[in-house]
């Protein structure tokens, strides 16, 4: 047993650390892409060089401590289920994976329906549906490709919590191409569940050490904050419960290859792991810092919203548990 | 012990129902269900309504133009209103500023100014806060220096809700800077358009710009506008704190959130069936009624006490502390049964499907309300007063 | 709306106090008796003189905080289920509740079968039964009369963790009474549940005071431990949970009479929130005092016990949250 | 990052399973899985068969007659022999007297202690505890003081666990009254067959005697059973605290523990069915399951780090917390799977039916492991260490 990263995960991991040093925004994609991260994400067969558990897992650990909202979560699953299915994407073109459904928490197949090959219905809250070159769409038991451009596709774009674009798509009679049965992507789907606990766990990591950071330096009484032993030992507990976090995802990257029950009970594990501890920072790093957390100026503000996003993005921890509970797997 | 209300207590309540049904606008109930901004208009016409049937000020005694209702009527119009979505009336002159007045005030500043909050002359917001004072309320250093007879004002306050509709602002200043720190605060009564008041909005992480940062350069104050006498502000401030707060659980509001939980989990879809039917999710829904079903009577217990004349002790801390306790469960469990779909604050104008906007409602509802154990003393300071009274056994 | 006692649930109360003050052990029961605390128990139908919510409250809430061990709840419903068959018990005489079965948390009918009208199987942690003049016995639907000489019936004694005597009752074809269905003696066994909780809630709020107490007195590192704000503010927290136990006893008390479904409602409530608090409080006020709390000699070991014992008499949290979230009657 | 054991440990895990499969008896096992208090031959039988192994002292070094495992080997070992249920190593010779003599103690006390806690001459305790001093350790007022060749010793220990078994005793004694209390403590070792030394159980509330309240007077005990140098004796028990706790998450007994609880939970009927099919209890036993797993990884992620040469820090603090936790847990739901069955503790001797006094066991588990997160430093304990660091950043 060895949790020690490979020499090359650590190279990848200071390169990337250099690259969230020096770029945000806009110029940050471009620089990933240019360092090779995304390609990081697949496998060779897939087109890229890595694809790992521990690969996934440090790059968008890394992007949620940067606090990077990119639509490379979409991407990265459209990409290697593009692979799998035989139908390659272009390289650095962007991908939106089309999952949540109004009218239910995360059940597939609720609000849109399969005749033949057309969908019609609505997929919600899709992350880079505008300009994505292309759509990969979930019904309730298989995975679909949908051109940008597809007759009866509607894109409704606004805002999502992340800071990222996203969008309500609607379906009327709109061709699609079946990729083939979810069960059939399990692997592909697995990843961009680890990518979004990753990215939860970096997010909170960074809400905890800002939060320390708070309670170290702001005074009240004469004293500064973490002098107050009711809060210093909430501190305490959220540290434990960080490390917790770090475990989970580091269960789930060791177990991304291993066979699907194993992998799965580690992915719902991980999932529901990610989701109490997002929850429990989201709540008590606002309540520690007080008003000031509560404003968008502050950074805790972002943080705050992308670890709600990060427990919603393919199935919470409500879901998973009910799923782990059942001995059910993550994908059929 | 009689659990039931009595007859008269019955009565009042059809008659705030039937007024309710027949005055609060659907479309408004529905703004106020989803926690959207509500605009000054429609706060303002809210108030005329009610003032029109005697019914603004209902913890005001009728010499002063309130309602002069028990505390049992207030907690029933208050859960009444709630219930129904109706806009919260807005605190600060009504619930905070008129008591003072009536306690501490002098004659003239009663005739002046509290019919003027029953009218809707006067817009008022509050001016407790300061950044760098936190918890520690009393370490203010906005300061008021007497001049003839003014005073002269400078410095800054915070978390001053709605204070961008307001006119006037009731503030804590500070008239000594030597000896304990709560023996030299003054409550003084500005007019914000004085020149040196500069009033600029905070946005929250929710999006929303509800509080505000206010600022005054060399404003100056009629000496007429200081409430009691000066020094003894922090005595009001407590006042403010431990009585009149009939509402601090806030049981109208849960009550109402749990109305619209059970909506939604009854819309919901999981597995084929309602959410509603879900064991989790049922189960974890009954906990929280539990809960609040609990709380109400304590709530009730305490109000009936302080009817009784006993003096309001630990209570009011108790009731905020499990009161957002609650109502941040409800937020959490509205947020949650609309899962996947809550992960936008708004659609950005985009129409959705039926209702796509109230899952964008439940997570920033979560977000605002994490405001509830934050504001008006944090929960911790609640705790801090309670073990601090436990302390003397 | 009216919370204050009346003028004689206040005599009731003092007189109470007075005999509680003053007895204890062996003496305490014959005093009760004397003072006709058991006939306040029961309404005048049934032989007494009350028997209303707020008498069985403020009873067993005395008795909880007195920490008085007797088999006066088994009693109370005995006598009046005896009553409402029309086969009204002896004044004074002891009667055992059988309820609780092996093999499950709180079914009935699971370890014991009705064959016309003889009983085989067990009951299980039997209060009372050594010396009862009957035994009242559940099975899966209805409420049957035991004579303590009956054939086929073997007792086998040992001590409950609230220091009351118990039993397993082995039923071999004993022969039984019917006394009706289970629904049909809903207000007689709603009674029960309701003593169970007053009495938790009197134990709960004597650990609290306990508790409190030690706060305020034991010193470390030089200061009072209630000076230790991390502590301080869980005493907080349990003071506001003692408020919401209060209120769930006082809910279910205002409506031991109201109509079946809103008196299932509030006897469920109770029951859960008593259960929670009383955990609560168990494992809070042994933490807080640290290894003191654990040890025999000192008064708050036999609360916890008394405290686990009370939540899971008649049905813990867990049971009575299920029925209250599926809108179940309490008893069927 | 590899999550899978080497073939070495894998054949190793092996190994101590043939071992504990040959030579565990089931009824011994049965006793430890329903917390019974196992008598002074049981747990001596067991040392023997273990150190006929070798295996009695994983955590000692080869030169001293250990076994001198790896971290992951200690943690194999001791998930697998809880899991078996087999009886616990008694800590006090092995696990925390040892590696102090290894590390501070002289050459003739090495030559002559050390041998004799592997062949089982001497049974151990501690005397760290006193009444009135709590989590404030070094507050501890008993005293030794020198005359001649000896220490004479005077004052009270308490909570010394199976201390009624034992002929020895390590202790911490006041050598200096004056100063910084930490800095006049010292480690001395004590024959309890010394005049003067008593041993007074201390029953539990759940009815067991495990601890022991131990008095000195005037126990005259040879200068050359002190350790290391006058007044050190603080370092020392801190290098006890920080060090050689592979064990302190509790991983194998919570394993051990959650399998009980399963097989509980697929025994017991809910409505018909198994509880374990239940939708809530289901649900609650993942909850914690999850938790283990967590807990498990970041153990050994914790351990691999110390085999780096990492020294350790918080992490055995952050691992007792979450570790207590977790085994508190399990044994609520352990009580809470029997319901109505669990509230008495003791038969008497009656039998019951198969299984009653596992019922009874739950109960019994659940008071006694609220030990837990007292002993060895208090879960407030630890969080104030952990806050402690925090505090530096």
């Amino acid at each position: 047993m060895d949790f020690q990263l490979s020499d090359d995960h650590r190279m990848l991991q200071d390169s990337l650390r250099g690259i969230l040093a020096r770029h945000s925004g806009e110029a940050l994609m471009p620089a990933l892409l240019e360092a090779g991260v995304p390609q990081a994400l697949l496998t060779e067969a897939e087109g890229g060089f890595d694809g790992s558990g521990a690969a996934v897992a440090l790059i968008f650990e890394a992007l949620g401590r940067a606090g990077a909202s990119l639509p490379l979560i979409g991407t990265m699953i459209g990409a290697a289920a593009l692979a799998q299915a035989g139908q390659p994407a272009d390289d650095g073109a962007t991908i939106a994976f089309a999952d949540a459904e109004p009218g239910t928490r995360y059940d597939r197949g609720v609000a849109i329906s399969v005749d033949g090959d057309r969908l019609t219905g609505r997929k919600t809250m899709v992350a880079g549906a505008e300009g994505a070159a292309a759509i990969i769409v979930t019904t309730a038991d298989a995975l679909w490709l949908v051109a940008p451009d597809a007759a009866g596709l509607t894109v409704r774009p606004y805002p999502l919590m992340d800071d990222q674009r996203g969008a309500d798509l609607i379906f009327e009679a709109t061709p699609a191409t079946r990729l083939g049965a979810l069960a059939d992507f399990d692997t592909v789907l697995a990843r961009g569940v680890l990518a979004h606990a990753a990215y939860a766990l970096g997010t909170l990591s960074a809400a905890v050490d800002l939060t320390l950071d708070y309670l170290r330096t702001r005074k009240q009484f004469g004293q500064p904050l973490i002098a107050f032993q009711a809060l210093a030992h909430r501190a305490a507990d959220l540290s434990v419960e960080v490390e917790q976090a770090r475990s989970a995802v580091t269960n789930f990257a060791g177990h991304l290859d291993a066979d699907a029950p194993l992998r799965d009970r580690h992915l719902q594990a991980c999932k529901v792991t990610l989701g109490r501890v997002a929850r429990l920072v989201a709540e008590e790093s606002v309540q520690l810092h007080g008003g000031i957390g509560m404003t968008e100026e502050y950074a805790l503000g972002g943080m705050i919203r992308r670890l709600l996003a990060a427990d919603t993005a393919m199935g919470d921890a409500d879901f998973h548990l009910e799923r782990f509970a059942r001995g059910e797997p993550a994908f059929a | 012990m009689d659990m039931s209300f009595t007859p008269e207590e019955t009565a009042f309540r059809d008659d705030i129902r039937a007024f309710l049904k027949a005055e609060l606008d659907p479309a408004l109930a529905r703004k106020v269900r989803l926690h959207h901004d509500l605009t000054k208009a429609e706060m303002e016409g809210w108030h005329a309504k009610l003032q029109s049937r005697g019914w603004l000020a209902g913890n005001w005694p009728k010499e002063f133009g309130g309602a002069g209702w028990t505390a049992i009527q207030r907690h029933i119009f208050e859960e009444e209103s709630a219930r129904a979505h109706a806009p919260r009336i807005v605190p600060f002159g009504i619930a905070m500023l008129g008591p003072v007045l009536q306690k501490f005030g002098s004659k003239e500043q009663q005739d002046h100014w509290l019919p003027r909050i029953l009218n809707g002359d006067d817009w008022w917001c509050q001016g407790y806060s300061e950044p760098g004072a936190g918890s520690d309320l009393a370490s203010l250093r906005c300061e008021a220096v007497r001049d003839g007879d003014h005073y002269v004002v400078n410095g800054q306050k915070t978390w001053t809700t709605l204070g961008q509709h307001a006119n006037m602002i009731f503030c804590l200043v500070r008239t000594n800077a030597t000896g304990k720190k709560q023996e030299g605060i003054s409550f003084l009564l500005i007019d914000m358009e004085t020149p040196g008041v500069t009033v600029r909005p905070i946005v929250l992480l929710d999006g929303t710009a509800e509080v505000n940062e206010v600022w005054f350069d060399n404003v100056r104050v009629p000496a007429a506008n200081l409430v009691g006498e000066e020094n003894q502000g922090w005595t009001y401030a407590k006042y403010l704190l431990t009585h009149e707060r009939t509402n601090i659980a806030g049981v109208g509001f849960a009550t109402a959130a749990l109305d619209n939980l059970k909506r939604v989990a009854k819309a919901q879809r999981h597995r084929g069936q309602p959410l509603s039917d879900d064991p989790l999710f049922a189960a974890e829904m009954a906990g929280v009624e539990i809960e609040l079903m609990a709380m109400s009577t304590t709530n009730l217990r305490m109000l009936s006490a302080a009817a009784q004349g006993q003096a309001p002790g630990i209570e009011s801390s108790m009731l905020k502390i499990k009161g957002t306790q609650i109502r941040q469960r409800l937020d959490a469990l509205t947020r949650r049964a609309y899962g996947g779909q809550a992960m936008a604050l708004t659609l950005e104008g985009n129409e959705g499907p039926e209702g796509a906007d109230e899952a964008l409602a439940a997570s920033a509802t979560w977000l605002n309300n994490r405001k509830l154990s934050i504001y008006g003393g944090s929960n911790e300071v609640q705790r801090s007063i309670i073990s601090g009274a436990l302390a003397k056994g």
